[in-house]
């Protein structure tokens, strides 16, 4: 699920923007972000922790097999003393953050394998589905931005309808028509997922079209900025042709927004997930994430939200990086 | 972007206008839009293609999926306001907070957005409606919830850009107090971007809850929601598209317009 | 989403051949024929199935005991005896059986010369082992553990003979040992860590576990040493197919696009559209195989107002116009149900006379139950209060189509005066509401085979809920005669008296406007037609794909 | 040295006389959109080679449309047409997108003001030099390097290998500048237009990049200015060109208009220049004959208390690089009734120095006192009862107004102290204070963001002066204005002064517009006061090198002055 155009995108802006401010020698930054990412890991623990205390519904109960299980009194009491329920909540909060820190995530409760091991098998494909579809969206977004800014007023429209409109349009609603069409009339693509990149393309296009709206208004914004900017009429003055001050001058600003929004796009990726991965029937985090919710699965979520918080920080501490790649100005102090 | 503004969007922006007073009537006044009874089933006229009597077809029950749609318009509004209320509210608090209190403050709060931006938002509202039980008053708070701290983060920088303004400055030399420059000053030049962001928002916000709703978690049946329609007619997509593509017309179109009014407005407040 | 993980208890009718014979061709599954122009099956290829029902958390059906379970295991593990399309028990790992004068002592005889696919081989000591493993608490088997409520103990008489000793008479036994959920594993596998058994359970099945994906896939492949198809098998030998890939496809519209676009062979919970649609594609077939047991019936909640008072619930039931929907929502795949059973059931009874659509006489009856006012929705109040009858729907349980049906119940008894509130939730907050007695009506699709079910469903003994909340009485029912009724009927062999005992048992719940019956458990299947010889087990309804093979 | 400079000019043009044009621009008119009024009118001028021809005239003059029509660079939806426009005996009209490719960058360079923007901000400054030599040559990258720092180097680049590798925000004002000029000639181009090149640029970087095209000039180059700074005109070009309103108003050798202008408007522009007439000297025509000559009195011994007195004042600020100190045991003295003009280059403490005074920033050490009475540092609460008595005039006057106010609404405001900003009770008041400053009290109901500069800084000023307040702090109030509206400003300025007795702190990178408006003046450069006194005591000798370096780096202006002065 993402949100719509304009204030996720600003705020997430805005966030990469206030990092940038801060620019500063290469180790004081990293070291900063770690000591920032080790803060956000451990935030996420604790209030995932307390959430799920939240939810109603005996624990115990879900170890055994949910809440229609026939489970006996004493099986309950025996699975209360196993995962150590009985014990005062702030000792199973703390064991629980020592067993983080020595990577014991537990066992899920309707899996019946460790944490660690089912996410692992489940990280993968929602990764390549991420990853795929956030370099769909980009080259989509780049496209539509590249013709909207190039072929006159009316493909500026066009582009425009196009972004908003595709930003507007519900995952669910964009899965259902690709297979409606492509998958049951057409038949040219599979609905599930095959072996292959075959299988990847519906789902890829549910995530990547929605994305890209929202990445194609803020790269043709910051496109026509650059195309309009005195360094490209210096660059023409040189005799720099159209493509020459596309390529070398104005393409690497339009991404830099775009590169600073990867962090958003990839929570809005995940969010995306848990819709796409249940449609298009596909392994994944997201669909692990809604069952072992519906289960009361404690220590799945947990799991999954502590590695998508990680994940998130990451690809923003990578998006950080890249943008300093792209943008050199950052990684300098300021005279 | 003056050339955005230009010329071709106007049509657009009419469109636009066109479609949320539509959307408007519809909210406030279904009846005389569609005089039908949303919830009125006749079971053997089920799976209706659209023809003159029912312009988008009827459902499984029969219903008037144009009556629905019409009388959808509040519910499905409200989700969207509500839960954008809920979230302009809380950004707002902490926003402020962040954006005017004390440097530890706002090192605090900004870490706290940190944190619930590395939940996807998604989760955020699967772990609250998991708590409080699904429905229309827990996904509309499920949502506003999940989109609180983009606001807030927006509210924050907006708080502190108009902070240091120059107008801001150019008032403490002229012996205005503090108090008096962030109501005078501070609040309503920010207002102007929330206004934005409320109208952007409402259309997030309808096209969260509809997905809220197809996983089962929005609206509770009969109720006419457009989330809780498009939900429950993509099971008959192969045989009945107009179940889906009708309410999904109006979500597309609506988020779509109350965008493009709220850049518009953004346009004129940024003053360019 | 259409999955409908539940606990289906299964005991079958104990059939004589005469007593069934008559409506039973009509309702029984059939079998795939193919349109394919050959008829010598084809060995090998790969068969790909795509289940809309939840996938399970343990692939060994001992621990909890779900359908999804029973599908999937039905492939990999055997039961000791099974049942055929006339409702005969047949010899599956069992060769034969017999019980002593006093119904209290089972012998059973295994078939020769069969191994578990780990090489250990199938005697008397595996099957002591599978009782004990069902019967253990830490296993945490649910529906199997019932089924053997009444086996007090095992013991190994030969290498070939089981004896098992009974604390009462229980005419259910060999229906019970047809289930999935008491299918005999190999003991040295389910002496391994229960993750690893849920894991790759070890059987006698056509084919082994070979992979399972979690939220993806299960890999099944041919047991190439498969020697004890069940009695009513159209083959010998080893399976045709050499591969099964089991996959979970939840959305129902995707995995129908995945079986028309030929990315799936079968697929399982269709939906009513989907099946019409499928009769008019030629590359299409359907295998409708009803589950047995109870039917699909809303029950209400005689325990508390307003269900406590009859005349509300029959009210409520001659409110409710139900069968135009059905007729609209289901195209035609449904046939209105009268009856607390299955239609696969034969000692099942139907009285259609009681739930016609009568809302003058709803009115009436509400009238006299003190319901004579009106708020200003139109809601009808007693002593201020609403007429409120709180529904919480399982999403996971009950389809689309059904859930529309709900709808419509909930607009047509509005019409009376009823405020229906529909609360759509997913399964675990569903049996929270259940266990909080936060339910006037509720619809829980309980399969237990045999009229049996009645007994687990309508004792009053089920109304006292287990350490966990749950309880199958949903209806509250709590009539003294009904239980001894029930349990006499579970004890009786005389076929003619166990038949009245439960038309009374049946006439009693179906007049006190205990439930309003609504149509069998659906259980469609969806194939291409080059996928010939499926058919589904009589048993439970789960497909098997031993006799399968792709005609392409 | 100009003197010199200016007669080799002469010399030059004349003896080009006959060579032939190297480019013929001749009824040359642009307009955007069929309808709109033309951009450019009817244009025409030559350039031969190794001549500067300076095109002049206020923003919206139509200069810079002219330049980049040269390069068929006008934009999209202009429409350009023309008599003749001839470079090097080859139409340019008809030119095809490819055959303007071959010109631009390799036969006519380019030069635009700014460079920070004007280079690719995230490209070394070598690559953008490069890139016309990628362009227009078949050399490989080694020779192409070596041309890289050759230009550089010609461009007077210290350090040019290192340099190459760095981008424009890397590098200072000035080398960044000579980069951008280096990226437009590396090809030696015979023609080259430069569209602001000094604007912005402090006075000692103006004076090198000056340098720099003149040797280019020497060297035959053809050379087009577009400026609307008259006194960096007077130093360089052989001929200039008024523009107005897209047309040309007058047209000659440097030393006829600017010495002898024949036009009203051109007359009118030189004696906006704040240069030389003697203080208290109206700029505009107008308030030239409205007022006398205001006598100079000899404020610079008063005694007395002064009006603001700032004491030793440090300020110093922590940046990741680290301790930056703004500003230095400064101490300066503003008498009532005088201006104290405070003159340095960018980052030379100046502002620092005004927020300081002004309240906004505390002093790290020092202190600041306001009318005899301790001012900073104090808590603001305890300042805010005398805030009325200072005033402050910004740069940037529309973003010191609140975006949503109107005009009235600002001003009531400011009269009322903050208690009202309905402009119809106070309707008169606000009236009066609009005609005080010389703008039409019709303007109440109007945006801010919809006045012109000049209107802008006229509401900002009338403003400052609504709680009358006895001492003004002015912050470079005229530096981003056109120099007759420029003019106008501090002709209001003195004005009011004189009017209410107000005491100036006047800010300004410009000594013309300092010398203009200041009985005394303090030079700041680096954090320090270098030297302070009575104006034209330190015009006419200053003592430190600095003071000094500072006023042989501003052009002269001798010959230019307007005959009426």
């Amino acid at each position: 699920m993402t949100l719509g155009p304009g204030t996720e995108v600003e705020a997430a802006l805005e966030s990469a923007a206030s990092t940038r401010r801060s620019g500063r020698g290469a180790v004081r930054w990293l070291s900063t972000r770690l000591a920032g990412l080790l803060f956000v890991l451990w935030a996420a623990a604790t209030l995932t922790f307390f959430a799920i205390r939240l939810i109603p519904g005996d624990p115990a109960q879900a170890i055994l097999g949910g809440p229609g299980s026939q489970a006996s009194a004493a099986a309950l009491a025996q699975a209360r003393a196993e995962y150590g329920l009985d014990q005062p909540l702030i000792l199973q909060y703390l064991g629980q953050l020592g067993r983080y820190v020595t990577g014991d995530f537990g066992t899920s409760y309707s899996l019946h394998e460790s944490v660690v091991q089912a996410i692992g098998q489940q990280l993968g494909g929602t990764l390549v589905l991420a990853v795929a579809s956030l370099a769909v969206a980009w080259v989509l977004a780049l496209a539509v931005a590249v013709f909207s800014v190039r072929a006159g007023r009316a493909a500026w429209a066009v582009g425009n309808g196009l972004e908003i409109v595709s930003a507007a349009v519900p995952h669910f609603w964009l899965a259902t028509v690709l297979i409606l069409l492509f998958s049951s009339t057409l038949g040219w693509l599979p609905a599930i997922n095959v072996p292959g990149p075959v299988g990847l393309v519906l789902p890829v296009v549910t995530l990547a079209v929605p994305l890209a709206g929202f990445l194609g208004q803020v790269m043709r914004e910051s496109l026509l900025n650059a195309l309009h900017s005195p360094f490209v009429l210096s660059a023409r003055a040189r005799g720099e042709s159209e493509v020459g001050v596309l390529v070398r001058h104005a393409l690497r600003h339009a991404a830099l927004p775009a590169i600073s929004l990867s962090g958003w796009a990839f929570g809005s990726l995940v969010s995306g997930a848990v819709v796409v991965e249940t449609i298009f029937a596909r392994p994944g985090i997201g669909r692990t994430l809604l069952r072992a919710v519906q289960e009361r699965d404690v220590p799945l979520v947990s799991g999954i939200v502590l590695v998508v918080a990680l994940a998130y920080c990451l690809v923003t501490v990578a998006s950080e990086v890249l943008d300093r790649v792209a943008d050199p100005r950052l990684a300098e102090s300021p005279r | 972007m003056r050339r955005a503004a230009s010329a071709g969007p106007r049509v657009a922006l009419v469109v636009c206008a066109l479609v949320v007073l539509w959307l408007l009537a519809c909210a406030v006044a279904p009846g005389l839009v569609a005089p039908g009874d949303p919830l009125a089933i006749h079971p053997l006229q089920g799976f209706e293609p659209p023809s003159l009597a029912h312009w988008f077809g009827t459902d499984e029950s029969g219903r008037d999926v144009f009556t629905r749609v019409v009388h959808g318009a509040g519910p499905s509004l409200l989700i969207g306001v509500a839960a954008t209320a809920i979230g302009i509210v809380l950004g707002v608090a902490l926003g402020t907070l962040a954006g005017l209190g004390p440097r530890w403050l706002d090192f605090g709060t900004s870490r706290l957005l940190e944190v619930l931006f590395a939940f996807p938002g998604l989760l955020l509202a699967l772990l609250f409606i998991v708590i409080y039980g699904p429905g229309i008053t827990t996904s509309t708070v499920a949502v506003g919830l999940a989109t609180a701290p983009g606001y807030a983060r927006i509210v924050r920088s907006q708080m502190l850009a108009v902070r240091g303004a120059p107008y801001i400055e150019a008032e403490v030399v002229l012996g205005r107090p503090p108090l008096w420059r962030f109501r005078r000053s501070i609040l309503p030049n920010v207002a102007g971007t929330l206004f934005v962001l409320v109208t952007l928002g409402v259309g997030q916000s309808i096209v969260w809850a509809s997905s809220l709703s197809y996983l089962g978690l929005g609206a509770k049946p009969p109720t006419a929601e457009w989330g809780a329609m498009l939900s429950a007619g993509r099971t008959y997509i192969d045989s009945a598209w107009w179940l889906t593509f009708f309410p999904g017309l109006v979500i597309v179109a609506s988020a779509a317009a109350a965008t493009v009014l709220g850049r518009t407005i953004q346009g004129r407040v940024r003053g360019s | 989403m259409p999955v409908r993980p539940v606990i289906r208890s299964t005991i079958i009718a104990f059939a004589t051949a005469g007593a069934l014979a008559l409506s039973l061709a009509a309702c029984t599954p059939q079998s795939s024929t193919g349109a394919g122009s050959s008829d010598s099956p084809v060995r090998g290829g790969t068969l790909t199935y795509a289940s809309g029902d939840a996938e399970p958390t343990c692939l060994d059906p001992h621990v909890g005991g779900n359908y999804p379970q029973a599908l999937v295991a039905t492939q990999y593990l055997e039961e000791l005896v099974s049942k055929n399309t006339k409702g005969q028990i047949i010899p599956w790992l069992a060769t034969k059986w017999t019980e002593s004068k006093d119904g209290l002592s089972w012998d059973f005889t295994l078939r020769d010369g069969v191994k578990f696919t780990d090489g250990t081989p199938l005697d008397a000591a595996a099957v002591k082992a599978n009782v004990a493993h069902i019967q253990d608490p830490a296993t945490g088997s649910s529906t199997g553990y019932l089924a053997l409520g009444k086996v007090a103990s095992t013991e190994i008489v030969s290498p070939r003979v089981i004896r098992f000793t009974l604390s009462q008479p229980d005419s259910a036994l060999l229906e019970s040992l047809t289930q999935p959920w008491l299918a005999i594993e190999s003991p040295a596998a389910l002496k391994r860590s229960k993750d690893v058994n849920c894991a790759h359970p070890v059987g006698t099945g056509p084919f082994i576990v070979k992979q399972w994906k979690k939220q993806d896939s299960i890999t099944l492949v041919r047991n190439a040493g498969y020697t004890s198809p069940p009695a009513d098998a159209a083959h010998h030998g080893p399976a045709y197919l050499s591969k099964i890939v089991w996959r979970f496809i939840p959305d129902s519209a995707t995995r129908y696009a995945a079986l028309k676009a030929g990315e799936v062979d079968v697929i399982d919970n269709a939906q009513p559209d989907t099946i019409v649609a499928a009769h008019k594609t030629k590359s299409l077939t359907e295998l409708n195989a009803p589950r047995p047991g109870a039917s699909n019936r809303i029950e209400l909640n005689s325990g508390k107002a307003p269900f406590n008072d009859e005349k509300v619930r029959e009210a409520f039931i001659r409110a409710a116009d139900v069968n135009d929907g059905i007729k609209t929502l289901f195209f035609g795949t449904a046939k209105r149900s009268y009856s607390a059973l299955s239609s696969v059931e034969p000692l099942g009874y139907s009285e259609p006379g009681l739930f016609g659509y009568e809302p003058k006489k709803a009115n009436e009856l509400l009238d006299a139950a003190g319901y004579t006012t009106r708020d200003a929705d139109g809601y009808r109040t007693k002593d201020g209060t609403r007429l409120t009858v709180v529904f919480p729907v399982s999403t996971n349980q009950s389809i689309p189509a059904e859930q529309s049906l709900f709808e419509q119940i909930q607009a047509t008894t509005k019409k009376v005066g009823f405020d229906v509130k529909l609360e759509p939730m997913d399964l675990s907050s569903w049996y929270a509401a259940l266990a909080k007695n936060d339910y006037d009506a509720v619809s829980a699709p309980y399969t237990k085979v045999g009229p049996d079910v009645l007994r687990i469903l309508y004792d009053s003994a089920s109304i006292t809920p287990a350490p966990s909340g749950y309880f199958a009485n949903l209806a509250q029912v709590d009539i003294p005669s009904l239980d001894a009724t029930l349990e006499k009927a579970a004890q009786v062999s005389d076929v003619a008296e166990r038949s009245a005992l439960y038309e009374t048992a049946q006439k009693t719940i179906l007049e006190g406007y205990y439930i309003l019956p609504l149509y069998d458990q659906q259980n469609h299947y969806l194939l291409r037609n080059d996928v010939v010889g499926l058919r589904a087990l009589p048993s439970v309804s789960t497909p098997l794909f031993y006799d399968t093979w792709l005609d392409r | 040295m100009s003197e010199t400079t200016s007669h080799s000019a002469a010399d030059r043009a004349s003896a080009a006389a006959p060579s032939p044009a190297l480019l013929t621009v001749s009824g040359l008119s642009v307009r955007f959109g069929r309808t709109a009024p033309p951009v450019v009118d009817d244009v025409s001028f030559e350039i031969r080679p190794g001549e500067c021809l300076a095109l002049v005239g206020e923003s919206g003059s139509g200069k810079s449309v002219t330049a980049r029509t040269l390069v068929g660079l006008t934009g999209g939806d202009a429409r350009v047409s023309a008599e003749s426009l001839v470079f090097d005996g080859a139409p340019l009209l008809s030119a095809s997108a490819a055959a303007w490719r071959r010109i631009r960058g390799a036969r006519i360079g380019f030069v635009l003001q700014d460079a920070l923007v004007s280079l690719d901000p995230l490209r070394t400054v070598g690559r953008e030099i490069d890139d016309a030599l990628r362009l227009h040559t078949r050399l490989g990258a080694a020779d192409r390097h070596r041309r890289v720092i050759d230009a550089l180097t010609d461009a007077g680049v210290p350090d040019p290998a290192l340099r190459a590798g760095q981008r424009a925000g890397q590098l200072s004002g000035g080398l960044r500048q000579r980069a951008l000029i280096a990226s437009a000639v590396v090809l030696n181009p015979s023609l080259v237009i430069a569209d602001e090149p000094t604007t912005a640029l402090d006075v000692g970087v103006q004076q090198q990049v000056l340098g720099l095209l003149e040797k280019l000039r020497a060297g035959g180059t053809g050379l087009l200015l577009i400026s609307h700074d008259l006194s960096l005109v007077a130093r360089v070009a052989d001929r200039v060109a008024v523009m107005r309103d897209g047309r040309i108003v007058e047209t000659g050798a440097t030393e006829a208009v600017l010495g002898d202008p024949q036009q009203e408007y051109t007359k009118t522009l030189l004696a906006a220049v704040p240069w030389s007439q003697a203080r208290g000297t109206r700029l505009t025509v107008e308030a030239r004959a409205a007022a006398e000559t205001r006598a100079v009195t000899d404020r610079d011994d008063a005694h007395g208390s002064a009006a603001l007195e700032i004491t030793d004042v440090s300020k110093a600020f922590r940046t990741p690089a680290g301790t930056l100190q703004a500003v230095r045991d400064v101490s300066l003295r503003l008498e009532p009734g005088t201006t104290l003009g405070l003159v340095g280059e960018s980052g030379s403490g100046k502002s620092t120095t005004a927020r300081i005074a002004l309240g906004l920033l505390a002093p790290d050490a020092g202190q600041v006192r306001l009318l005899d009475q301790e001012w900073a540092p104090l808590p603001e609460r305890e300042r805010r009862p005398r805030r009325h008595l200072l005033g402050a005039v910004y740069q940037d006057a529309l973003s010191s107004f609140d975006p949503r106010w109107s005009v009235g609404g600002i001003l009531t405001d400011a009269l009322t102290g903050g208690a009202s900003r309905s402009i119809r009770r106070y309707e008169d008041e606000v009236a009066a204070l609009l005609r005080s400053v010389g703008l039409n009290p019709d303007l109440m109901r109007r945006r801010t963001h919809g006045l012109s500069g000049g209107q802008r800084q006229r509401v900002s000023i009338a403003r400052a002066i609504a709680p009358g307040p006895r001492v003004l702090i002015c912050d470079e109030p005229v530096s981003s204005l056109d120099v007759s509206v420029q003019a106008q400003v501090l002709d209001l300025l003195d004005e009011l002064q004189e009017q209410r007795n107000l005491s100036y702190l006047f800010i300004s990178h410009d000594l013309g517009v300092i010398r203009h408006i200041s009985d005394r003046v303090a030079v700041m450069s680096e954090g320090r006061i270098v030297e302070t006194g009575a104006t034209e005591t330190v015009f006419s000798d200053p003592r430190h090198p600095y003071t000094r370096r500072l006023l042989t780096a501003v052009p002269h202006r001798r010959d230019l002055t307007p005959r009426q002065s």
